[in-house]
């Protein structure tokens, strides 16, 4: 729709219509702009961090003096990397698929109905993801340990659901509102209920809202540190917790192996990403139809 | 869970009402709805109607009164295990389906067999006319292939009731005729009980077994189409059944269902059904094509006659419209096959039988069969 | 309070806990201090050794910070599962202050006959413990500096000299936050021997030249990592020249290629090493069975056959706590490691230089909060 | 449901048996069977938040020392806590990173509605960083900011003397930027994505120019989702930690509140000090939460289609 | 920046056309558009209209030929420097602003005076009837409402050339008229060029200066609304100008102008334009209204006479529509004051100059002014 965004797939027969889109304003040069810069600089980083993954010595030079890939096998022999990912997958994975069930309903609920003590319930989703875990970690590892869900994989999943619930329905919150409703009343009309009418209707309209919140509680239980930590044993640790202890743990390390893992970590994180984003778009599809029309 | 698409023998409304925050888009609607029936609700904008529709359907919670279907209290039911149909008037059609997908969507709901699922959409999208268009997604299409989406989307579920809001609204002339005769032609061969919310007279004439005429969120007139387009109970029915010359005047003197009526100082002849007395304010309604031009002139005895400038005249099709003024400053809407010249002074004459004598005040409408009086 | 809040978790009596478990046990040990590194062979052998004992062990790590909250709320829940944490002397003294550890030193000092054979500093060291523990490594640790010879040709061999390098070379040394690093720690504690402080053990009121010392010093420093191996990497890339290391931060780097093998170390005149050392606690509420598994690997860890394997590739250099652990009875790859990058001056600067061991864990803190508050911050108020 | 039809309070003289029923009456405040859909996380927050949220506010008001509030004014007044300086150096991260992520994010969403060719694979890009991680991201900003790194080498060629990039306030800043700005962004590009493009036809046709049509069509459709992007980098940055130690200057420009409750917590291990400091932490994030939420009730909110 | 809402003279469509992802939406539209004239655009349902209006917007890139205002190329224009005003299918309202600012929003960005815009906004409030509803949400209205609103907004800037896309769709028949009195009002006293889509036949003769019918992309006439209504250029303009009944048959013989067909046995004599021979294909055009049922029976010299049984009466307030069955099986759509019954065997006749034949295939049409040979 905007004037200037870059577009137009069908080539046009006549050489007119489309040309002026291509005008760059200064408010467009400046946002590819600052966008190149950032992107330049962020390859940097990430550079950096890669390069002395596969560093052999890499003193005072711009570039290391020989390369090696022990340092991943190092780092994966040291850390135990095949049950560490492994889990880390398992958790992530089901943190999010449970949070995201748990809740898009309840933000269904927030984003549709005014009730009496809405402001309550909204309090008590937004706490747990402002209080640090340390308010509330060593008590809420103690009621899991109590029951004997902790230490451990549910432990664990447990755990980080409880700030991943709560971000999931603040995201989705305005995403539902976004949907008219009437396209609701209409999956209603024709007989869905509202299982059905979650997974049928809202789900696939929700979907840049479902991958957006996905995205954001996979990144935050995958770097969840203090609550994995209070709940896992040796055999449930994350990448984090074995990232972190190397990081912060007492030591020796090379730094190299350190890189690798988080280099592995990126990885992995990466590959869950460019799934997700290869299968869906992170727009809505209404728009995407009528983004033809531009 | 399972739906009940069963079908009923009655449908009843008891002093439904909806507000909205205070303000009441519908109340005490009355109604008794037999199996079978093709209800049409009429009524100009914002009166109402899709309001009762959503209420019916179960959208939207009442804020009064109750809904029985076949003595079983309903209103309560969620709208999916109501199992009705329904044509939104925003079409509200999934935009991430395609066509197909889209009147597909209710009998996967219904677990219908894939195979039947398969044929029946294939029917229905027949039916609308969008066989080339059935893959595409609501939003790649035009207006009207969506509303006829809608249609098809709500027709193929066979619902013992279907709803639907103006669901020809943005259909050419011809498509419009095709599609209500489909309507016509599944209704009766299904005996989907139907109600219909149309802002067109014809539509509604021609389709209906019973009328509901709605002002402000009440119930004007129940009835059959003759009854109302023949007999409607107050000018406003009238007006929405092509009265469009609605004159105010006074009543001079009444005989026996005929009232003498003086506008502005011309006296105008007509029947009535009020109980009227001299004095009394009314309307005098007449239709445009009940206004005759004709070249006589002076008093005749079965006719009003009034004498006009003619003010604007439009080309319609095989009739002219006409405007004219009176002399008393009187505007007068003429359908006619004689073309008139503005500026052209006419005499029309309109035959005392066609024209009608309303009370000027609504809630003095004569008492509407199945209707108690509305009074909020 | 938590559901089964029974602060200390099952108090376990010194007669129920018997010569042998009643069948092999699987230990779980938390290491919060790197100790792993140094003694995982110990436990591997323990292991293939007496399997009736304890069949395997598992190994989770983190930091020392993190672990008494994790015990605790274990400890809490009346359901332990962490048998054995290895840890310095900073989870140590939390521990203590939470009182999460079983007295084992006392309890079972009969079965841990071992202990008698601590070398002297070791010994020292494991008084810390206050009976919680059992040091299993122990190390001089340090104050050391370490250069990089092609830009420090003369290092400074005086806390003075050191004072007008850094003021000639400003941003071209420094060390790492004290609370997060060894070496600064090491550095700090040490300083008031150095400098001849009134009291090297109160950092509240003995201090004095330490602390004037520490902010003059601070007046070149650019910043202040947050982590050895920080300041490692400056080193090795040039940021910095020079920087401070203890034996294990010097020849175990060097090992892993993390400094070039030509960095040398200098030790300030008139030093004394503060030492250092790890130890096995205990939680409280293990059962009868694991706590006598427990005693058995440890008394096992402290002979010296199994102590020589501390030497390890001088990561906690030399390492072992027991008296009469010398090189060579090391494993061979340990010999080498140690050949190729230890320093044969060690020897003589440990046999030379008086030995004190940290101040306590509370003056500890008081010594970190000091320094944040007077000697850190003091530099932003500077340079804002 | 209930089905008892009570007795109404309705003010109309209504005739019997046009009383709504109950539930009726109910839905018309919004409680119906649908707020059962809340039940599944609201007794997850209950159970698994709630109860230890109250063992830990509990515990910020049983401190060593001191009365009730013992360890609040500890936090407030003690010069070695520097309690207030760090709620002030937080927010001085965290309020910039916040409104630089959101800020940023709306242009280049704006901008990346459209379709082009190479989208899906810019999206990724500047995505991308939502996967590197607090270490990686540490690393690679110690790495190449550092006085030694790339990027100072580089400079070093054209003779500006090496930056002092990492270590410092703006190493955190820049931290809280790689990490939050895919957030902002893909929820952004995502709330804007579901705007339907004919309004702002429509806009168009009434001549508003893009920048008016931003700002008087786009941004209040969108503010409802900015509110919470912004609610949530903020939130994010707020409680940065690990990065604030990695590469910023925790004892100085960087002590974040978050490291002074770590810090009670794991090096003085005072757990009502460090419940406090934390629970102080929270209390101010609410506040400026509750602020934009306030805000964010009086936008509009609701479907963003044209019609209906 | 400025919006160049100055008068034009003229405004020339050349070759335009529109495809989606390689299916032609519109395909060389040519018109010319003089300064104050109301064009509309008819059509059935899909054909392109919208299309059509959203290209001359600018709010569609063209795929081909130009537009031309005064000479100048403007298809490159953004739709906001065009300054056209358009009231759009599916309203495009802005659902988070007022009625008031919704109509006010084009105002402001036109930096009126705060004072002009209150009182033109009240002024537009006032003509579209919303007076009480001014400050509610859209989501908050009915349908119709809502596309009241709609015009508002379009017509409130007086913009040069108005764009309405079936403006009064969703309005009730008596509002429709009053809207409609109410657009060609303004279209008159402010002079502003109107591009009208419509399904409605009457509305669109009414109206309109001159029509312009569309299939499938392509013009199919263009002309006064005299002229189409009378002289159809092709059976598809005629089945759109109320030719319901199109019955398909062979040409018997041609004399001056008048053809004598047979449809499936039955000769049926009318008039054409199309160069016929005897043996071409033609479909033959009768009006439901021009149908007349007589009791006489056997042949007429004027008219053709044809029997056939009734099958569906409908009533449609003061006629009927009947729908008759010939023995020959052809269907035909009857308008008459007469009543039948269902079953009734009656004879209908019309009038030979009522006749229209037209040759079968549709390229074939007659040229129409202004406009080449469509052909893609
Ligand atoms: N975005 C799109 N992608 C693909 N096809 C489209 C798209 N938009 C419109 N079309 C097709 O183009 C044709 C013309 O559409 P248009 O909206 O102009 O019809 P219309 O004449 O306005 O019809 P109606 O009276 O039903 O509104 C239709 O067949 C429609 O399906
Ligand atoms: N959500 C709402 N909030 C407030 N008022 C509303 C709401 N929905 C509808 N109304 C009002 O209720 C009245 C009836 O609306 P309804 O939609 O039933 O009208 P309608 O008869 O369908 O009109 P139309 O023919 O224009 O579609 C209208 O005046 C409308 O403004
Ligand atoms: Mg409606
Ligand atoms: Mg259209």
């Amino acid at each position: 729709m905007s004037a200037t965004t870059l577009k137009d797939t069908e080539a046009p027969p006549v050489p007119e219509p489309g040309r002026r889109q291509l005008k760059a304003t200064p408010g467009t040069f400046l946002v590819w702009g600052g966008m190149a810069l950032f992107l330049i600089l962020l390859f940097g980083v990430v550079a950096s961090v890669v390069v002395n993954s596969f560093a052999g010595q890499w003193f005072d030079s711009w570039f290391p003096s020989g390369y090696t890939t022990a340092w991943y096998g190092e780092a994966w022999q040291q850390y135990d990397l095949t049950q560490v990912v492994s889990t880390t997958v398992i958790v992530a994975v089901a943190v999010v698929g449970i949070s995201v069930l748990i809740g898009a309903p309840a933000s269904y609920v927030l984003a549709r109905r005014s009730f009496p003590g809405k402001n309550i319930v909204m309090l008590v989703f937004l706490l747990p993801i402002m209080m640090p875990p340390i308010t509330y970690g060593i008590p809420l590892a103690t009621l899991l340990t109590y029951y004997h869900l902790a230490p451990g994989l549910t432990g664990v999943i447990l755990a980080n659901l409880v700030p991943s619930v709560p971000f999931v329905i603040l995201t989705m919150t305005p995403f539902i509102e976004q949907i008219n409703p009437s396209i609701e009343s209409a999956a209603r009309m024709c007989g869905a209920n509202m299982t059905r009418l979650f997974t049928r209707i809202l789900a696939p309209l929700l979907i840049p809202g479902v991958l957006a919140a996905a995205v954001l509680v996979l990144v935050r239980t995958v770097g969840m540190f203090e609550l994995t930590f209070l709940t896992s044993n040796s055999s449930s640790d994350t990448l984090v917790v074995a990232l972190f202890t190397a990081m912060t743990g007492a030591g020796i390390r090379a730094q190299q192996s350190v890189d690798a893992m988080a280099v592995i970590y990126m990885l992995m994180m990466m590959v869950l990403l460019v799934v997700a984003l290869r299968f869906v778009n992170p727009t809505q599809l209404v728009s995407q139809v009528r983004e033809d029309v531009d | 869970m399972s739906i009940q698409a069963t079908s009923f023998k009655t449908l009843e409304l008891e002093h439904v009402a909806r507000n909205f925050g205070g303000q009441a888009a519908l109340s005490d609607l009355n109604l008794n709805i037999r199996s079978g029936e093709f209800i049409a609700l009429l009524g100009p904008s914002g009166c109402g109607k899709s309001t009762a529709l959503n209420c019916l359907a179960g959208l939207l919670p009442l804020t009064g009164g109750r809904i029985l279907m076949d003595g079983r209290q309903i209103d309560r039911l969620v709208p999916e295990k109501r199992g009705f149909g329904m044509v939104f008037q925003n079409y509200a059609l999934f935009p991430h389906l395609s066509v197909e997908k889209n009147i597909a969507f209710g009998l996967e709901m219904r677990r219908i067999p894939r195979a039947e699922i398969k044929t029946r959409v294939a029917e229905a999208i027949e039916l609308v006319q969008l066989g080339p268009h059935a893959r595409k997604l609501p939003g790649q299409m035009s207006g009207g292939q969506q509303q006829r989406v809608a249609i098809a989307r709500a027709v193929v579920l066979r619902p013992p009731l279907v709803l639907m809001d103006e669901p020809l609204s943005n259909l050419d002339a011809k498509l419009r005729l095709e599609m209500r005769t489909e309507i016509r032609r599944l209704h009766q061969s299904l005996g989907l009980t139907t109600i219909y919310v149309t802002h067109d007279q014809e539509e509604a004439l021609s389709l209906a077994d019973r009328l509901v005429v709605l002002r402000q969120g009440e119930v004007q007139q129940v009835g059959t189409p003759q009854d109302l387009h023949e007999h409607p109970a107050n000018w406003h029915v009238a007006d929405f059944m092509g009265y469009r010359n609605l004159l105010d005047g006074v009543v001079e003197h009444t005989r026996g269902g005929m009232a003498t009526v003086s506008v502005a100082g011309t006296g105008i002849t007509g029947a009535t059904r009020d109980p009227l007395a001299p004095g009394d304010a009314v309307k005098v309604g007449i239709r445009p094509e009940d206004f005759e031009i004709t070249d006589a002139s002076g008093p005749d005895a079965g006719h009003t006659r009034l004498e006009a400038v003619v003010e604007v005249v439009e080309y319609q099709g095989r009739e002219f419209a006409v405007e004219a003024r009176t002399d008393t400053g009187q505007a007068l809407h003429i359908r006619t096959h004689r073309t008139a010249e503005a500026g052209q002074r006419i005499t029309v004459s309109a035959p005392h039988e066609r024209v009608l004598v309303f009370a000027s005040a609504l809630t003095a409408a004569a008492p509407v069969p199945e209707l108690q009086e509305a009074t909020p | 309070g938590a559901p089964g809040g029974n602060a200390g978790g099952e108090e376990l009596a010194t007669s129920d806990v018997p010569d042998a478990p009643s069948e092999a046990v699987t230990l779980n040990i938390l290491d919060v201090a790197g100790n792993k590194q140094l003694t995982e062979g110990i436990f591997d052998s323990f292991v293939s050794e007496h399997p009736d004992v304890v069949s395997g062990v598992t190994w989770e790590t983190a930091g020392a910070p993190d672990m008494a909250g994790k015990v605790k709320a274990q400890q809490q829940a009346g359901n332990l599962q962490i048998d054995l944490v290895l840890t310095g002397t900073d989870g140590l003294s939390a521990g203590i202050s939470e009182d999460l550890f079983v007295p084992i030193a006392a309890d079972y000092k009969d079965r841990l006959s071992n202990m008698d054979n601590y070398q002297e500093p070791a010994a020292e060291m494991q008084k810390l413990a206050e009976d919680k523990g059992v040091a299993l490594t122990y190390y001089p640790s340090g104050p050391l500096l370490e250069y990089n010879p092609e830009k420090v040709p003369n290092p400074p061999t005086t806390a003075e000299e050191l004072l007008t390098w850094t003021q000639e070379n400003p941003g071209r040394f420094g060390y790492a936050r004290p609370a997060n690093s060894g070496p600064g720690r090491t550095f700090l504690m040490g300083l008031p021997y150095i400098l001849g402080d009134d009291d090297p053990k109160d950092p509240a009121n003995g201090w004095t030249k330490t602390w004037d010392y520490l902010q003059q010093l601070n007046q070149n420093i650019s910043s202040y990592p947050t982590g050895t191996g920080v300041t490692m990497n400056n080193l090795k890339n040039g940021t910095w020249d020079m920087a401070l290391t203890t034996t294990g931060w010097d020849i175990n780097p060097r090992a892993l290629e993390q400094v070039p093998a030509n960095f040398e170390v200098q030790a300030l005149e008139g030093f004394t090493w503060v030492t250092d050392a790890q130890y096995a606690v205990v939680p409280k509420g293990v059962s009868a069975d694991k706590m006598s598994a427990i005693l058995q690997v440890l008394q096992y860890a402290l002979t010296p056959e199994q102590q020589a394997k501390t030497y390890d590739s001088g990561y906690f250099y030399p390492g072992p706590a027991v008296e009469g652990v010398t090189l060579d009875m090391a494993p061979q790859s340990s010999q080498d490691v140690i050949a190729k990058f230890g320093r044969p001056e060690y020897d003589a600067l440990i046999e030379d230089n008086p030995k004190a061991t940290p101040i306590s864990a509370e003056d500890l803190v008081t010594a970190f909060n000091t320094w944040d508050t007077d000697v850190a911050s003091g530099k932003i108020e500077e340079k804002k | 449901m209930t089905q008892a039809p009570g007795r109404s309070r309705s003010a109309a003289p209504e005739k019997p048996g046009t009383r709504p029923a109950l539930s009726h009456r109910l839905a018309e405040r919004g409680i119906d069977r649908l707020l059962l859909l809340l039940v599944p996380a609201l007794l997850f927050a209950l159970v698994l938040f709630v109860y230890p949220f109250v063992y830990g506010l509990g515990l910020s008001f049983q401190p060593r020392e001191g009365g009730l509030f013992g360890a609040y004014v500890k936090f407030f007044t003690d010069p070695s806590m520097r309690g207030l300086e760090s709620i002030w150096i937080t927010l001085k991260l965290a309020v910039p990173a916040a409104v630089f992520n959101v800020a940023a994010s709306i242009p280049i969403a704006y901008k990346m509605r459209g379709k082009f060719r190479g989208k899906r694979a810019l999206t990724t890009v500047l995505v991308i960083p939502i996967t590197l991680g607090t270490v990686l991201t540490a690393e690679g900003l110690l790495n190449f900011f550092g006085q030694r790194g790339w990027l100072n080498r580089f400079l070093e060629i054209f003779g500006f003397g090496p930056l002092d990039l990492v270590q410092n306030y703006w190493g955190v800043l820049w931290s809280l930027i790689i990490s939050g700005f895919p957030f902002a962004f893909l929820l952004i590009l995502s709330y804007l994505s579901g705007i339907d493009p004919s309004l702002e036809a429509a806009a168009q046709t009434l001549g508003a120019d893009w920048k008016q049509r931003f700002r008087k069509i786009t941004l209040p459709l969108l503010a409802p989702g900015l509110a919470i992007t912004f609610c949530l980098t903020f939130v994010l940055a707020f409680s940065v930690f690990p990065s604030a130690i990695l590469v910023g200057d925790p004892s100085g420009s960087t002590r974040v509140i978050a490291y002074v409750a770590y810090n009670a917590w794991g090096q003085q291990f005072d757990y009502p000090l460090a419940s406090a400091a934390a629970i102080v932490m929270g209390a101010v994030e609410l506040l400026v939460i509750i602020l934009v939420l306030l805000w964010r009730s009086r936008m509009y909110k609701g479907s963003t289609g044209g019609k209906g």
